[in-house]
């Protein structure tokens, strides 16, 4: 048992290290066709790199300050574009990858719906096949990167009659195709972050952008979004990003509010979750590295990272006090070198409701938690059997209906 | 004993809730991008000057309607709420000062026109520290017979509206004083800050040398009188407002299907929102018993005033946040109220003195009760 | 709206008062020929009695140092007996009534099996009906009282082919019945509280014990279990009884702990509760004085007060530090006056875990109150539908099974 | 990097599970009226010096096994998960005094005998106060030469069963030292306290001039390089029975039925269970750190302790607790092994510094590494 990353004069980093330093400012196509973009994909787009080669790979990138390829388009590389490796045609391959991996074609995925929720398997996009295309209506929301992405990975329903999962077909749509609308979410921040609602209205798809067959769609999806990629996700407040609780102790230290009790205690607690946090990540990495397949313990790490996260940034805003309330302020100093949209503490604390609802909600987490590992009765869903046009018939959009019920 | 509210109570209750639900909206607010200003602030206040809210406290002799806090809080509670964006605590608290502080020329030159909807009154209590006890950086002293103060006022409620504002500075021996201080003055300058609860507006002031009259009374009577009636009003909007959340949440749990079930056939949220009710009902109970022993000037109304605002407001930031999370990704978006709810609990707790803070009076005011 | 209790010089008080001074030491049937057994019965038992002069007379009760009849007999007197008045015949009003409100015969609540848990609707005690009595086999488990007990109210299924909840009767045992064994509960503190175990073996039960008709047991127990006493349920952090968040507050200043800031706040929060947990015991009981029907408020009141009262004597534990694990060491002096069973802090701490257990689970009353106060939909129960027979035919004594399962 | 446990560990861990599976039983102790008297603690130390665990930690020179506490944590962890009563920790402690605080000839005599099995050690630090890091009232100074302690010491875990004991007691400097005193001296007497975990033995030492060595290490180094140990080893403790815990009562959750359904399927439970395992693991995770971070020496390694103690101890307690919520009233009874582990997690929880104490170190601890 070792708690240490690999050295400083490991064969492979100094050879990865060697690369950049040759290459200053490398194109994302030149870290496409190095393999560093998807060090873990078959030859040509990768190096069918173990762990910790790709362990690494991320840290020689961080090193050069090069912006990581799976940021750059992390829904094709950190989710989707693995799927054609194994149900994709050999066209779609040549057409769609290297793109995708040299971050040239960014995308995006079309899955979740207003009505659906956590309750993915319901949606309500319908995908009619006419002659060599498919004509698909219906609604998004959620979607990251909308505004920026070239390409849609779509989950609509392609046989009503089906049941609710059966029905489900995936589809690599063309976003700037006529009848898609991308439109911006606000969040109760008042920013717009990367969240948009996605219409579409008698979108054409031609039919070779299929992807495996119709009725695939839901394995398919389930197994991007299970995609847990090798990484060292840091224990920040927000999904692993923003401020970590060892930020947070030191801002406390900074501004001189450890010297109170209550926050001393309070303090305590989230630097001891925060460090036992990041061990998790290590084991988990250390798992992969010893071909353990990745398990659900994803879903443990997110279910005790997520809360984690709020308490972080719920401290750090109660010291503020009254002028917390007031937009932008921040209870710390700026840490040097952290620029990212969450960095923003006050940014971070108002985004912080959304950490145990995207990505799964915490309710779905502690089901898969204690079904998957724990071995309770799944839950029961009446609506999984029979077809999804009779046990889906009349519900209203949710989106309107729930603005109905709040009484807005 | 008898823990029922009195018809004229439900009254005044009920003709709050038709009058704010038919006349005030939220609508303009939940358009992203939306600030304090798209609050109709003013409007608003010209229709609940004409219900005569902004007297209800005023003694009859001064034209007011010589309630109750018991009264108040049927009216806070509605106004908690909706949330219904106005003056109106703004003007309260400065309205509190001079009925506790002003002699009687005072009162009856100042409180005869708020109780009139002529006046709008504010209180200037915190600094750019944020505490509402002081201490006062602002300075006041005399120049020729004629009071003057100098100094940043902030975290101010309804500044910007109010015509007249009382304003706390400290004297030449450094004690605390309340002063009226006209609004109009070119000395005066009010600036709105830019405060997350935007149906709530919050502001600093910036005095060179405005000239300012002394209130007569005590000012060592004057505030904590203020801070326990100030406690019962933020506490009743906690209150109210934590029971709404709960209504619009409850309401949209037996709604809302996924997996063919409502989400409130779920235990996760059926006992998250029975956790709610226990915290609404404890809430409300509190606050009742706080404008009680405020209406009878209880010697408990002190702890009692604490207890409220302590427990309302971990209550109602607790629920603003869970309700999110039982709405789900779309109570996280700008165009659903649940944020201005969460921005209210959050503001509340920490204006006149966070939970924490009154818990350690709690603490020695019960050492004493139990003594 | 006022929260004063009536007066020294109400003139129902003194009448009351009167009473007690001309007998400073009343047998039980004097006080419950007098009506003060029990108040609110219909006359000879009661006095017809609205909820303030019920107070009033608790109030003179414990002033003249009188051991309250309902704590005496509180199945019966609580409970059970009243069924007697709208389902009881005129001979069982006759044989039973004055002797249980006079606390001459105790009664016991022989309800709970170890199977059934929270589900008591899944009750396997038979009572077999032959020729002009039942015969009854079976097991009851957290039975008070038993051991001292003259008659036993007994839910028992006397129609197996029925549901549920729709084969059950009740009736009154003779505890004394040959085949009747009372075994005492020792918990987990390693006193012997007021619980037992009680086994029935061909127990035979004359039919003019049935009480009401054969099937309406159900409903009876029900009501039984929901009658809420009016009375001034002290926030005690045991059902009302024991130790006080004020006295956890008075005794931290005792030993000088309300110095440490953690201490105090935490110490802060309970004496709130508690002080809420008060005011909303004396408005239910103002409801009742408004003529309001007992709702399920009570089920709110139960729901806050066990967590709270566990939190109450866990932080008095705490302070103890290591001498907190030695028996029977107390974190105070004592309480003057005080000496319930509860009223000792360290077996209160021990015994604390039954709260969230007893008279209804936590996870039970959270659904009650969410059901039947927020229009939650109901639990779903399949075992209701159907013969009691069929749907509970295999499953084993949960005791043993426990037992096995916790490798003991 | 590799947090996987290497063969010979899973090999040490697997030996021990089956040991303490076959020979030991918590029967006797589940029975009403049982004490620690009834645990068997003799014999179980017998077949447990058997197995050389006594051992585990003294160099091979002293014949000892030579083990590092990530070996130390694999058998730790079983005895955590049985419960298993022994002297095994008690004389760890002492053993580990004696270790770090003695000279060769004193190791020599007193290791090479606690490694044949033929010694029992245990470690006194608290007194009446109940702090293991002092101040000791006991007093230790020299008459003609030789060392006598006089004072009372408490909350000595497994003392009745030590014949030699390692005495933490003042000098005439005030300042602590560790003395090996015999237990057999009239000077010394040893009483079982009524300590509430039955599965675990608590004593008190009376000192009345009892003869005493004074062991040759700085006292100032040997205290804080056996705090992190003992730490450890509660801490392992912690975590392993935190696990069994939720191991028994996931199984009685999948297998209790009510209302029609195993209690598992309702969400209440089905998370409670969840949050468990996310307890279990983390608590895991923190002790296997903190045992590579001692047996490295590595200077992380006070923080790693006490981070493990402070996260596990809480857990534990939690976890515990919450079993028997989820047993229901069964679990509440004395013949359910679950009250065993919360007086365990108690217990634990309270010996060596309560988390809140540990917490403060470890923001200590943090600060100088941020720093």
């Amino acid at each position: 048992m070792d708690f240490e990353l690999p050295g400083e004069d490991d064969p492979r980093r100094v050879e990865v290290r060697a690369w950049f330093e040759a290459r200053p400012r490398p194109t994302g196509r030149q870290l496409a066709e190095a393999g560093y973009a998807t060090p873990h994909w078959p030859k040509p787009w990768g190096l069918e790199a173990g762990p910790e080669l790709q362990l690494i790979i991320d840290e020689e990138m961080k090193r050069a300050q090069v912006s990581a390829p799976n940021l750059v388009n992390p829904v094709a590389i950190n989710n989707c574009a693995q799927s054609l490796l194994t149900h994709g045609t050999p066209a779609q391959r040549e057409r769609f990858l290297m793109p995708a991996i040299a971050g040239e074609e960014i995308w995006c995925m079309l899955f979740s719906e207003p009505a659906g929720g956590s309750d993915l398997g319901s949606l309500r996009t319908i995908a009619r096949r006419e002659g060599d295309h498919y004509v698909v209506n219906g609604q998004k929301i959620w979607t990251s990167l909308a505004h920026k992405s070239k390409i849609g990975v779509l989950v609509a329903r392609t046989d009503p009659s089906a049941p609710k999962h059966a029905g489900l077909s995936q589809f690599l749509i063309d976003i700037d195709s006529p009848g898609v609308t991308v439109r911006p979410i606000i969040d109760l921040s008042g920013h717009e972050n990367e969240y948009n609602e996605v219409f579409l209205q008698d979108v054409i798809v031609p039919a070779d952008r299929l992807v495996g067959q119709e009725g695939e769609g839901w394995a398919i999806s389930m197994r991007q979004l299970q995609t847990e990629r090798v990484a060292l996700s840091k224990p920040g407040a927000i999904w692993g990003a923003g401020p970590s609780a060892r930020e947070l102790v030191a801002g406390l230290d900074k501004i001189g509010a450890l010297t109170d009790p209550l926050v001393r205690d309070e303090a305590a607690k989230l630097y001891i979750e925060g460090e036992v946090l990041r061990l998790l990540a290590y084991r988990s990495l250390s798992d992969r590295m010893n071909a353990k397949a990745p398990g659900p313990e994803g879903a443990i790490r997110k279910m005790l990272a997520a809360p984690h996260g709020q308490r972080v940034v719920e401290l750090a805003k109660r010291v503020q006090g009254l002028s917390g309330m007031l937009e932008a302020e921040q209870p710390f100093p700026p840490t040097p070198g952290r620029k990212g949209l969450y960095d923003d503490w006050d940014y971070a604390f108002w985004f912080s409701p959304a950490v145990t609802l995207g990505v799964g909600t915490q309710e779905i987490l502690k089901n898969v938690v204690g079904e998957r590992m724990l071995g309770m009765p799944r839950e029961y869903d009446p609506s999984a059997v029979g077809p999804w046009n009779e046990t889906h018939g009349g519900t209203e959009p949710a989106k309107a209906a729930a603005k109905a019920e709040a009484g807005a | 004993m008898n823990f029922a509210l009195d018809d004229d109570h439900r009254l005044l209750k009920d003709s709050a809730q038709t009058f704010l639900d038919e006349q005030i909206s939220l609508k303009p607010l939940i358009t992203p991008g939306a600030t304090v200003r798209d609050a109709n602030y003013a409007d608003n206040w010209v229709k609940i000057a004409q219900m005569g809210w902004q007297g209800l406290l005023i003694p009859e002799t001064y034209g007011g309607a010589g309630l109750s806090c018991l009264d108040l809080v049927m009216i806070v509670e509605e106004l908690g709420r909706t949330l219904a964006p106005s003056p109106f605590l703004g003007s309260l608290l400065g309205t509190l000062a001079v009925i506790k502080g002003g002699d009687a020329r005072q009162k009856e030159r100042v409180l005869t026109r708020v109780a009139a909807g002529e006046l709008t009154l504010a209180l200037a209590l915190a600094e750019d520290g944020g505490r509402e006890d002081g201490p006062d950086k602002a300075r006041a002293m005399q120049v020729g017979g004629v009071w003057r103060i100098t100094g940043e006022k902030a975290f101010v409620i309804d500044a910007a509206e109010a015509q007249t504002l009382v304003v706390a500075a400290a004297d030449e021996g450094g004690n605390r004083q309340f002063f009226l201080v006209e609004a109009g003055q070119s000395q005066v300058q009010v600036a709105i800050q830019p405060w997350r609860d935007v149906t709530r507006q919050v502001c600093t002031l910036s005095l060179d040398g405005a000239a300012a009259e002394p209130l007569a009374g005590d000012p060592g009577d004057v505030w904590p009188w203020v801070r326990d009636r100030a406690l019962l009003a933020l506490s009743a909007e906690n209150a109210a407002g934590l029971r709404h959340v709960l209504d619009i949440t409850a309401k949209y749990a037996r709604e809302r299907v996924a997996f063919g079930r409502p989400i409130g056939a779920y235990q996760a949220i059926k006992h998250a929102l029975a956790d709610m009710l226990g915290q609404a009902e404890c809430a409300r109970t509190s606050v009742l018993y706080a404008a009680w022993a405020l209406a009878q000037e209880d010697p408990r109304a002190p702890l009692a005033a604490a207890m409220a605002k302590a427990y309302s407001s971990d209550a109602y930031v607790e629920a603003a946040h869970r309700s999110i999370q039982i709405f789900g990704a779309i109570g996280f978006t700008w165009e659903m109220p649940n944020h201005l709810y969460l921005k209210r609990a959050r503001g509340n707790a920490e204006l006149f003195g966070a939970a924490r803070e009154h818990r350690e009076r709690v603490i020695d005011l019960a050492r004493a009760e139990l003594a």
